[in-house]
C-alpha cells in the first residue's frame, strides 16, 4: 500500500523519533510512505477565520499532491493532521473559501485542477485502524508489550472539532486503547485523556500550560498508568517539561518496539 | 463495430424459440437501405436467419413495444435490450405497464449507434454500409467507397452515453459495462448560459420547425398513455397541428413535463424527429434540475423507485429560487 | 346545454357602491347558457333567496351563478337555497364580487369590468358543472387504541364507558407504559402505582375492553368508520387464558441472567417472567432470546413446575384481523440514548444515570427496594448532581439531540431533588438548569418548595464535563449567576434525557397515512382547534405521541380523543364531501403515480376486466378512488399525465373554462 | 384625453383554505390592489396543473401567480410541497425557454395575511406591467 | 464611532461564521472551559458581549489570549454556537487593527527553551499574529 506521507517540520527537528519510528513501522507493515516533493509547514494551527487563506495554502498543496497520486494523505503529527483535515473540510464545505483558494492556486507555476476536498486525510492511527486493521497489526507484533499499563493521551487536536475530524467518539474515544491492546499492553482509561495540555499557550503563558499538563499526567498516574503515549510533539513537550512523573512516549515508538524494528 | 455478432443474436433467439422458452422475438430488421433498420417481430428461425440485423444502426428502443406485444398471446416475448434501453424497461415496470413474467430479456452490450443524419450528410447516394472495427465503409453510387471514422458518425446520445450497464436482463451476451460519467448536461448548461433573448431565439428557431407529426411522442417509452391528452377532445388540449406561435411550445413543454422524473434520457425523441429538433434538451433540462435541486435521480435505474416529482422534503427550495439557482449553474 | 340563472347582489352599497350591478346583470345575460339574469338588494336575505327559488322553478334552471360575497361566506347558504328549489346544490357557483372586487377597487368602471369578468368565469364553470351527491358509508362501532400506557388506558376506559367496544394493542407483555415505572408523580407526590394500577385493573375487568398485549399492528387498510387492522399476537409461549400468574415458573427458571428491561437493565430477571407484580394481564411470558428450551430444546423446567399446564413451547405468532370505526394512537415516548453525550460519562460510569433509571432506584419495587444506592458500589450517594436539558433544546444542526423542549424534565427533577432531600437530608443536591419551566397548575409553587423548604441547590448554568476519578464523579460546571466555574465531587449524576416518540410510531404513521413532523411526533389536524385529531379522518391522537406531555395533560388529551371517537361511533352513517377525485378507468394507465402523491391513501389499484371495442375481454390495472377517504386536494390530478384522474367540482375542464373566460 | 396606460392581465390561482381566505381578508380590510388580478379558486395549490398556466399564457395572460398555504400548513398536509417541486421545475423550464421569469410566481399566503396578499399582488402587477405585454407566450388567434 | 463598532462586529461574525443569536445562555461553554479560571471574561460572555456589540473591553482583555483553542466548547455547545471561533476572530481583529503581532519576534527567543517543538513556535506566531 502506498500513501502520501506528510511529516511536518517538528518531525524533522524536535520530534525526529516520532518520524523515524513511523517510517520503520510502516515498512514493517508493508506501507510505503511517499513524501510530497517540496512540502511546506502546515502552519501548526488551523486558523478558523474563514478569510485566512494564505496560511492554509501549504496544506492545500499537499492535499492536491495526494489527490493527483490517488493516495490517502497520512500524517503522524496530531497538529499537522488537524490542520490538513480542517483545511480539507473547509475545501469541501465552504464554497467561498474554496473558490478563493483555487484562485490562488491558479497562480502557481503549474496550476492544478480546482480542488474540492477529494483527497482522503488519515492520521497514521486511522491508517492502521481502517486500512491495516488492528487484527493484522496484532499478528505482526514480534515483541508484545505484555504487562505494560499505558495511558493513551489524545489531547484535543486528534478529536476536535468532532464534526470535522470524525476521528473517533470525541468524548469516549477508543482508537489508541485498541492500538495499545493490539501491541499486547494494557490500556488505562482515565478521564483527562481528551483534555487539553495547554499546548498553544506554552509560549505565552507557561503557568497555565503547566496547570493543564499536570492535570493530565496526574490523572493518568492516579489511574495506575506506567507510561503515557501520545501522537503530538507539543503534548509530549508540555507533559515532560512540566514534570510528568510518568514517561511520555510517541505511539510510533511503541509500535516500532512491538514490531521489533526499533533498533536496526 | 458492435462487440457481439449478429449471428450470436440469431442463434440465441432461434434456440429460445426452439425450446419453447419464447414464442416471439422482438428485434431489428433491415429496411430498404442499410441505415434504416426497423423494429420487427420474428416468429420463426427462418425469419430470424433471413432478416434480423444487429449493427450500428440498431438504435430503436424496444421497451415500449412490450406493452402491446405482451398482450398478444400467452407466450413469452424475447427482447434484445441495449444498456440504455433497460432503463426504459425498468421505468415501464415501475409503472406496471406490462408483466415482467411475459418477457425474456437478453442484454446486448452496445458500442454506440450511428446518427443516420450524419451518415447521410457524409456521403451521397449510399448503396451499402459495412463496418470495420472503428471505421465505417460506405459504398456510394457516385464516389465509390468512402472510409470514415466511426467516432465521427456516432449519435449525440451515444457520444454522451450515460451507462453501459444493463439494469435488467435474464441473460447477458458478452460482458456488462459500467455507469459512465457523461458530459450529457454540457449542452443544457450552454443554453442556460445564454441571455434570455438568446434562449428564446434558440428555441423559437428549433421549435418553429415542429410539424406536429407526433413522432417524438409515439416513440417515447415514457409516453404510453392509453389516451394521450393531445388526442383527447375532452382534455381541452387536443390539437393535431400547430395553429399559432405558441402551440408547439405548449405541446413540447407539456410533453416534457409529463415525463419529468420518468424520462430515462434514452434520446429516442431526438433520433426520430424528422425536423432534427434537439428535443432531448428539454428532457435533460428537467433531469439536470432534478439532480441539482433534489439530489441525483436516474429514472429506470431500479424498478419501483419514487421519482422526485412525486416526492418532497419540507426543506425543498422555492420555485422563485429555482430559477435563480439555474442561473448559478449556468 | 345548461339553463343558467345569474343573480347579482348589491349587498347594500358594499357591492353596488363600486360595481354597476345592473350593468353586470345585463352583460352576463348574453353569456352561453344564461337564460335569466337578475340583480337584487340582498341576495342572502329571505326575499333574495325566494327570488332565486322562484327563478329556478319558473325557468327550469339547471345551474345558478350568484355574484355576491365570498363563497366562504354564503356558498353554503345558496346551496341550501338551490336544494330547496329542487336543484342539485353543487350546480351553484359564486362569483366573488365583494371581497375580491368592490372592496379592493376604487372606481366604478374598473369594478364593473372586473365583476363582469368574474361573473363570466363563474358562468363558464357552471356550464360544465354536474350534479354531485355525497357518498355515505357505514360506521363500525368499535375502536382500536394502539398503546397501553396511561394515555391508551384512559382513552379505552372513556370509550368503553360510552358503551362502545374497544381493543388495546400493546407491544409489551403488560399494559401500564412508562407511568408504571415511575415512583411518585408531581406536583402532588402521590405514588404512581397507587393511581395507575386501579385503572389497569378497571380496564382488564371491563367487558367492553379487550387487551392484546405482546402484540403489534402490522397492517391497516380502509378508512374512517371502516378500518381493517391486522394485529400480530407474538408467541409468548404461555397460554394466556390458562396461566394464573402464580409466578412459580419465574422463580424456578434456571436462566437468571436476563437484563430486566422494566428496571432498565439495572438488575436481572429470568427467561420466563412477569414484568412486575401488578402486570395486566398477569401472565408469564417466555423470552425466546434467552430461554434455553426454545434455543436448544433442553430444559423444560417451567413446563414441569406449572401446575395448570400453561406452558406451550410450540406456540407461534398469530395474526388476527379486526374491523374498527376509529383508531387512537397512543404510542408514547422513550428517553433518547445518551451515547452521543459522553461528556457526561454515561457510558463510562455506572453512577451516571438517567432520570428514568433514578425512578427505578427510588421505587420500592425497583432493584434496590426503594433505597437510593449507587449502582457501582451500593453506597449511599451524598452529593448528587442533576443535569437538565441533556439532548433537549439542541440546535437542529447539532445532530445529537432534539430541538424541542422535552417539557417534563424540570418538574420531575424538582420532584426527584425534593424526594431525595426529604428522605436523605444529609445529601447535597445540585440542579444545573438553563431555565426552569413550570407552566402548570401548582408547578412553580412545587419548584419553589424544592428550593426554599428542601434546600436543593439550583444553579443556573450547565455541566461541561463529568470525569470519573476513583469513586467520585468530578463535575465541572458553570455558575452563571455567581460567575464561577464550579468543581463538584459528586457521587451520583442524574441526566434529564430528552424524550422522543417511540420508534414504532414512524412505521405506524405510514400504515395509517397519518402525518408526522420532523421529530416523528404525530401532527394534529389543527394545532389549536383540532389538537387530538390527526389530519387523516378517523385517526385520533392521545398522549406523548403527539408531543411531550406530563400525566395530567396526557389524561386530559386521552379523554378528549375518546370523546371525538365517541362522537364518530355514535353516527350510523358518514356523509362525505362529493368534491373528490375520480378516475376515468378507460383512460387510466395503471401507473401508480397518483397513488404516490395521495396523502390519504385513498387510491388503490385493481385488475379489472374490460370489454374492448373489438369484443375481446382485457384485464387492465386501473386506479380507483375511495370517495370516503379522499379529501379532494387534487394532487393526484396533476400527477396523472393522461388526465384520467379528475376532481369533481374542480375538473380540468372547469378550471380551464375559467381561465379562458378570464383571458378572453 | 389621457393615453390609456398598459394594463396587464394577471391570473391568480388561490387555494381555498389559506390564500383565497387571505384575499378575502384583504377585501375585508379594504386593502386595494389592481383590478388586473383575477382569482380562480382551487381546493389546494397542488390542484394547479402546469397546463392551466400555459393555457392562461396562450390565451393572453401576462402573468400567472399561484398562492397556497405556507409550507407545513397545507390543509391537505402535503399538497403545497408537491406544488413547490412542480412549479420549481416548470418555472426553471420556462426560464430555459427564454420566457421572462418575472411572469410566473409562487407565493405562500396564509388566511391571516390579507396585507401580504394585497402587497404581493401590487408588487406582481407592477413587475409584470414593467415587462409589458406578453409577446413570447401569446396566442395570435385569441389576443385582441 | 457607532458605525466603526458595528462594522467591526460584522467583520468578527463574518470571519468566525458564528451567529451569537443562536446562543441560549446555558453556559455549557464556560462549564467546560479548561482556562476558565485564567480568564477575566468567560466563553459565554464572549458570545453575549459580541452580540451586544460590547467589543472594546473584550479586545483589550488578556482573556482572549487565554483560550487554548482546544475546541471543547465548540464540540459541547448544544446550539452550535462555536465560541472558540469567535474568540479567535476577536484576537485576529485586535492584531489586524494594531497592525502588529501580539508577540513581537524579538520577544520570542526569551520565551523559548531547548526542547520546545517548532509546532509551538510556529503556532504561537500564527495564533497571535497575522
Amino acid at each position: 500500500m502506498k500513501v502520501t506521507y506528510f511529516p511536518g517540520c517538528t518531525l524533522r527537528t524536535k520530534a525526529k523519533d516520532l518520524d523515524l519510528y513511523a517510517r520503520r513501522s510502516a515498512e514493517a507493515l508493508g506501507i510505503e510512505l511517499c513524501e510530497p516533493k517540496d512540502w511546506q509547514c502546515c502552519g501548526g494551527v488551523f486558523v478558523s477565520a474563514s478569510d485566512e487563506i494564505a496560511t492554509k495554502l501549504s496544506s492545500v498543496r499537499a492535499l492536491i499532491d495526494a489527490k493527483e497520486k490517488e493516495q490517502p494523505i497520512v500524517t503522524v503529527c496530531s497538529a499537522c493532521h488537524n490542520v490538513i483535515k480542517q483545511t480539507n473540510y473547509a475545501m469541501q464545505n465552504d464554497e467561498t473559501f474554496a473558490s478563493r483558494v483555487n484562485a490562488y492556486m491558479a497562480q502557481e507555476k503549474n496550476p492544478p485542477l480546482p480542488y474540492a476536498g477529494e483527497a482522503e486525510v488519515l492520521h497514521f492511527l486511522e491508517l492502521i485502524r481502517d486500512k491495516v486493521g488492528f487484527d493484522t497489526l496484532k499478528a505482526a507484533v514480534k515483541n508484545p508489550l505484555t504487562g505494560k499499563k499505558i495511558a493513551a493521551y489524545y489531547g484535543c487536536l486528534l478529536l476536535r472539532p468532532g464534526k470535522v475530524m470524525a476521528f473517533d467518539d470525541v468524548e469516549n474515544p477508543s482508537i489508541i486503547e485498541d492500538f495499545i491492546r493490539a501491541l499486547g499492553a494494557e490500556p488505562v482509561i482515565y478521564p483527562a485523556r481528551n483534555e487539553c495540555c495547554g499546548g498553544y499557550v506554552a509560549l505565552e503563558d507557561p503557568a497555565s500550560a503547566k496547570k493543564k499538563s499536570n492535570a493530565v499526567s496526574d490523572s493518568a498516574k492516579n489511574h495506575g498508568a506506567e507510561m503515557i503515549v501520545t501522537a503530538c510533539p507539543l503534548c509530549k513537550y508540555n507533559l515532560v517539561k512540566n514534570g510528568s512523573s510518568l514517561p511520555v512516549v510517541y505511539f510510533t515508538e511503541l509500535l516500532a518496539e512491538a514490531l521489533g524494528v526499533k533498533e536496526v | 463495430m458492435q462487440e457481439i455478432t449478429r449471428n450470436a443474436l440469431v442463434e440465441k433467439a432461434s434456440a429460445l424459440l426452439a425450446d419453447g422458452t419464447v414464442g416471439r422475438v422482438l428485434a431489428w430488421k433491415r429496411g430498404e437501405f442499410d441505415y434504416d433498420v426497423t423494429p420487427a417481430v420474428f416468429q420463426t428461425a427462418e425469419e430470424l436467419a433471413r432478416d434480423l440485423v444487429w449493427n450500428d444502426f440498431c438504435g430503436a428502443n424496444f421497451s415500449k413495444y412490450l406493452i402491446k406485444e405482451t398482450e398478444k398471446s400467452d407466450e413469452k416475448v424475447l427482447v434484445f435490450l441495449k444498456p440504455c434501453d433497460t432503463y426504459s424497461f425498468n421505468q415501464l415496470l415501475t409503472e406496471h405497464r406490462f408483466n415482467r413474467e411475459k418477457v425474456y430479456v437478453i442484454g446486448v452490450p452496445c458500442a454506440g449507434m450511428l446518427d443516420v443524419e450524419k451518415v447521410k450528410k457524409s456521403a451521397e447516394g449510399i448503396a451499402s454500409i459495412t463496418e470495420d472495427s472503428d471505421k465505417i465503409v460506405i459504398e456510394t453510387l457516385f464516389d465509390g467507397a468512402l472510409t470514415l471514422d466511426r467516432a465521427s458518425l456516432l449519435a449525440e446520445r451515444c457520444i454522451n452515453c450515460k451507462s453501459k450497464k444493463h439494469t435488467a436482463y435474464d441473460e447477458l451476451l458478452g460482458e456488462d459495462g459500467e455507469v459512465l460519467d457523461s458530459a450529457r448536461f454540457d449542452e443544457v448548461a450552454a443554453i442556460e448560459a445564454m441571455t434570455p433573448d438568446e434562449r428564446f431565439a434558440f428555441w423559437q428557431n428549433e421549435l418553429s420547425r415542429c410539424i406536429r407529426c407526433n413522432a417524438c411522442r409515439n416513440v417515447c417509452p415514457a409516453c404510453t398513455c392509453e389516451k394521450c391528452v393531445f388526442d383527447n377532445p375532452a382534455s381541452g388540449l387536443e390539437n393535431k397541428a400547430a395553429s399559432d406561435s405558441f402551440e408547439e411550445k405548449m405541446f413540447h413543454i407539456i410533453r416534457a413535463f409529463h415525463v419529468v422524473g420518468r424520462c430515462t434520457d434514452c434520446g429516442e425523441c431526438s433520433r426520430v424527429c424528422p425536423q432534427q429538433i434537439p428535443l432531448h434538451l428539454l428532457n435533460r433540462k428537467f433531469i439536470k434540475d432534478i439532480d441539482n435541486f433534489y439530489g441525483e435521480y436516474q429514472a429506470g435505474a431500479e424498478v419501483g423507485s419514487r421519482a422526485p416529482i412525486v416526492d418532497y422534503t419540507t426543506e425543498d427550495l422555492e420555485p422563485n429560487e429555482a430559477v435563480e439557482r439555474g442561473d448559478d449553474n449556468a | 346545454m345548461q339553463r343558467i340563472g345569474v343573480f347579482v347582489c348589491h349587498c347594500g352599497t358594499n357591492i353596488a357602491g363600486t360595481v354597476d350591478v345592473k350593468a353586470v346583470a345585463e352583460a352576463l345575460q348574453y353569456e352561453p347558457g344564461v337564460v335569466i339574469s337578475k340583480e337584487y338588494q340582498y341576495m342572502c336575505s329571505q326575499a333574495g333567496q325566494d327570488l332565486i327559488k322562484e327563478a329556478i322553478k319558473e325557468n327550469n334552471l339547471t345551474g345558478i351563478v350568484v355574484c355576491s360575497c365570498s363563497p366562504r361566506m354564503h356558498e353554503a347558504t345558496f346551496r341550501k337555497t338551490a336544494a330547496a328549489a329542487g336543484l342539485n346544490p353543487y350546480m351553484v357557483e359564486i362569483a366573488n364580487i365583494r371581497e375580491q372586487c368592490s372592496w379592493v377597487h376604487k372606481d366604478i368602471p374598473t369594478g364593473t369590468e372586473k365583476a363582469i369578468i368574474l361573473g363570466k368565469a363563474a358562468v363558464a364553470k357552471v356550464n360544465l358543472n354536474a350534479p354531485l351527491t355525497p357518498g355515505e358509508s357505514p360506521v363500525t362501532k368499535r375502536a382500536l387504541v394502539i398503546g397501553g400506557g396511561i394515555a391508551g388506558i384512559q382513552t379505552a376506559l372513556d370509550i368503553a364507558d360510552a358503551g362502545f367496544p374497544v381493543d388495546i394493542v400493546e407491544t409489551k407483555p403488560t399494559i401500564g407504559g412508562k407511568m408504571a415505572q415511575l415512583d411518585k408523580t408531581f406536583p402532588t407526590l402521590d405514588c404512581a402505582a397507587c393511581i395507575l394500577t386501579p385503572k389497569m385493573v378497571d380496564v382488564a375487568q371491563n367487558d367492553k375492553v379487550r387487551i392484546f398485549s405482546y402484540s403489534e399492528v402490522t397492517d391497516v387498510s380502509g378508512f374512517v368508520g371502516n378500518f381493517e387492522v391486522t394485529i400480530k399476537r407474538r408467541a409468548r409461549y404461555v397460554k394466556e387464558d390458562i396461566c394464573t400468574g402464580c409466578g412459580l415458573c419465574t422463580e424456578k427458571c434456571p436462566q437468571k441472567k436476563v437484563p430486566n428491561e422494566f428496571n432498565l437493565g439495572m438488575d436481572n430477571r429470568r427467561a420466563i417472567y412477569i414484568p412486575f407484580a401488578q402486570a395486566v394481564p398477569k401472565v408469564a411470558t417466555i423470552d425466546p432470546d434467552y430461554c434455553t428450551m426454545l434455543k436448544s430444546g433442553k430444559c423444560g423446567v417451567c413446563s414441569k413446575v406449572c401446575t395448570v399446564g400453561a406452558i406451550d413451547y410450540q406456540a407461534k405468532d398469530e395474526y388476527l384481523t379486526e374491523k374498527y370505526g376509529a383508531i387512537v394512537v397512543a404510542t408514547g415516548f422513550n428517553p433518547i440514548s445518551m451515547e452521543k453525550f459522553d461528556e457526561f460519562a454515561y457510558s463510562q460510569s455506572k453512577d451516571v444515570i438517567t432520570s428514568l433509571e433514578l425512578e427505578r432506584l427510588m421505587n420500592a419495587a425497583g432493584p434496590t427496594g426503594g433505597t437510593l444506592l449507587r449502582p457501582s458500589d451500593g453506597e449511599h450517594p451524598h452529593t448528587i448532581v442533576f443535569v437538565q436539558c441533556v439532548g433537549s433544546r439542541c440546535a437542529s444542526c447539532a445532530e445529537k439531540g432534539k430541538e424541542y423542549c422535552s417539557k417534563i424534565c424540570c418538574m420531575y427533577t424538582a420532584k426527584h431533588a425534593m424526594l431525595i432531600r426529604d428522605k436523605y437530608p444529609d445529601t447535597d443536591v445540585y440542579v444545573f438548569y438553563i431555565d426552569v419551566r413550570t407552566p402548570g397548575k401548582n408547578f412553580d409553587e412545587f419548584y419553589r418548595r424544592a428550593v426554599e423548604e428542601y434546600g436543593v441547590h439550583y444553579i443556573k448554568g450547565m455541566v461541561g464535563k463529568v470525569s470519573p476519578e476513583g469513586n467520585k464523579l468530578k463535575v465541572r460546571a458553570s455558575d452563571l449567576i455567581d460567575g464561577k466555574q464550579l468543581h463538584i465531587d459528586a457521587d451520583l449524576v442524574v441526566l434529564a434525557a430528552a424524550i422522543e416518540p417511540d420508534k414504532s410510531a414512524r412505521p405506524l404513521a405510514t400504515m395509517l397515512t397519518a402525518s408526522m413532523d420532523t421529530n416523528d411526533f404525530f401532527t394534529e389536524a389543527h394545532p389549536k382547534l383540532r389538537p387530538v385529531e390527526s389530519p387523516t379522518a378517523g385517526v385520533f391522537l392521545s398522549g406523548a405521541c403527539q408531543g411531550p406531555k406530563d400525566i395530567p395533560e396526557t389524561v386530559s388529551q386521552a379523554g378528549a380523543a375518546a370523546s371525538k371517537v365517541i362522537g364518530l361511533l355514535c353516527k350510523d352513517k358518514l356523509t362525505g364531501n362529493p368534491c373528490v377525485a375520480h378516475s376515468d378507468e378507460w383512460m387510466c394507465n395503471g401507473c401508480s403515480t397518483c397513488e404516490k402523491v395521495c396523502p390519504y391513501g385513498a387510491i388503490t389499484y385493481q385488475d379489472k376486466e374490460f370489454r374492448m371495442p373489438d369484443r375481446t375481454v382485457k384485464v387492465r390495472r386501473v386506479a380507483s378512488v375511495n370517495e370516503a377517504v379522499c379529501q379532494g386536494c387534487g394532487a393526484c390530478t396533476v400527477a396523472c399525465m393522461s388526465g384520467a384522474m379528475n376532481l369533481k367540482g374542480f375538473t380540468n375542464q372547469q378550471i380551464m373554462a375559467e381561465v379562458d373566460a378570464i383571458c378572453k | 384625453m389621457q393615453v390609456t396606460e398598459y394594463k396587464p392581465l394577471i391570473v391568480a390561482f388561490c387555494c381555498n383554505w389559506c390564500s383565497y381566505a387571505g384575499a378575502d381578508l384583504a377585501g375585508n380590510n379594504r386593502l386595494a390592489y389592481p383590478a388586473d388580478v383575477k382569482i380562480i379558486r382551487v381546493p389546494c395549490s397542488c390542484r394547479v396543473n402546469p397546463t392551466f398556466i400555459l393555457r392562461a399564457f396562450q390565451r393572453g395572460a401576462d402573468g400567472v401567480i399561484i398562492c397556497g398555504c405556507h409550507p407545513g400548513d397545507c390543509h391537505y398536509t402535503s399538497g403545497n410541497y408537491y406544488t413547490r417541486r412542480r412549479m420549481a421545475l416548470l418555472f426553471s423550464m420556462l426560464d430555459y425557454l427564454g420566457i421572462e421569469r418575472e411572469r410566473t410566481r409562487v407565493e405562500w399566503v396564509s388566511a391571516a395575511e390579507g396585507a401580504k396578499f394585497a402587497a404581493t399582488m401590487n408588487d406582481f402587477v407592477s413587475t409584470v406591467a414593467a415587462l409589458g405585454e406578453n409577446k413570447r407566450l401569446e396566442d395570435l388567434r385569441c389576443k385582441k | 464611532m457607532e458605525n466603526k463598532n458595528e462594522r467591526r462586529k460584522e467583520q468578527i461574525l463574518r470571519m468566525s461564521g458564528v451567529n451569537p443569536k443562536k446562543c441560549m445562555r446555558c453556559g455549557k461553554c464556560s462549564g467546560t472551559c479548561p482556562s476558565y479560571d485564567e480568564m477575566e471574561y468567560h466563553p459565554h460572555q464572549f458570545v453575549s458581549m459580541v452580540e451586544s456589540g460590547d467589543l472594546e473591553p473584550l479586545m483589550s482583555s488578556p482573556s482572549i489570549y487565554k483560550c487554548l483553542s482546544c475546541f471543547a466548547c465548540v464540540d459541547r455547545c448544544p446550539r452550535n454556537v462555536e465560541p472558540a471561533k469567535l474568540i479567535e476572530a476577536l484576537r485576529l481583529t485586535v492584531i489586524r487593527e494594531k497592525g502588529a503581532n501580539h508577540l513581537l519576534a524579538d520577544q520570542i527567543p526569551a520565551l523559548l527553551d531547548e526542547e520546545m517543538p517548532q509546532q509551538a513556535i510556529v503556532s504561537a506566531m500564527r495564533k497571535y499574529s497575522k
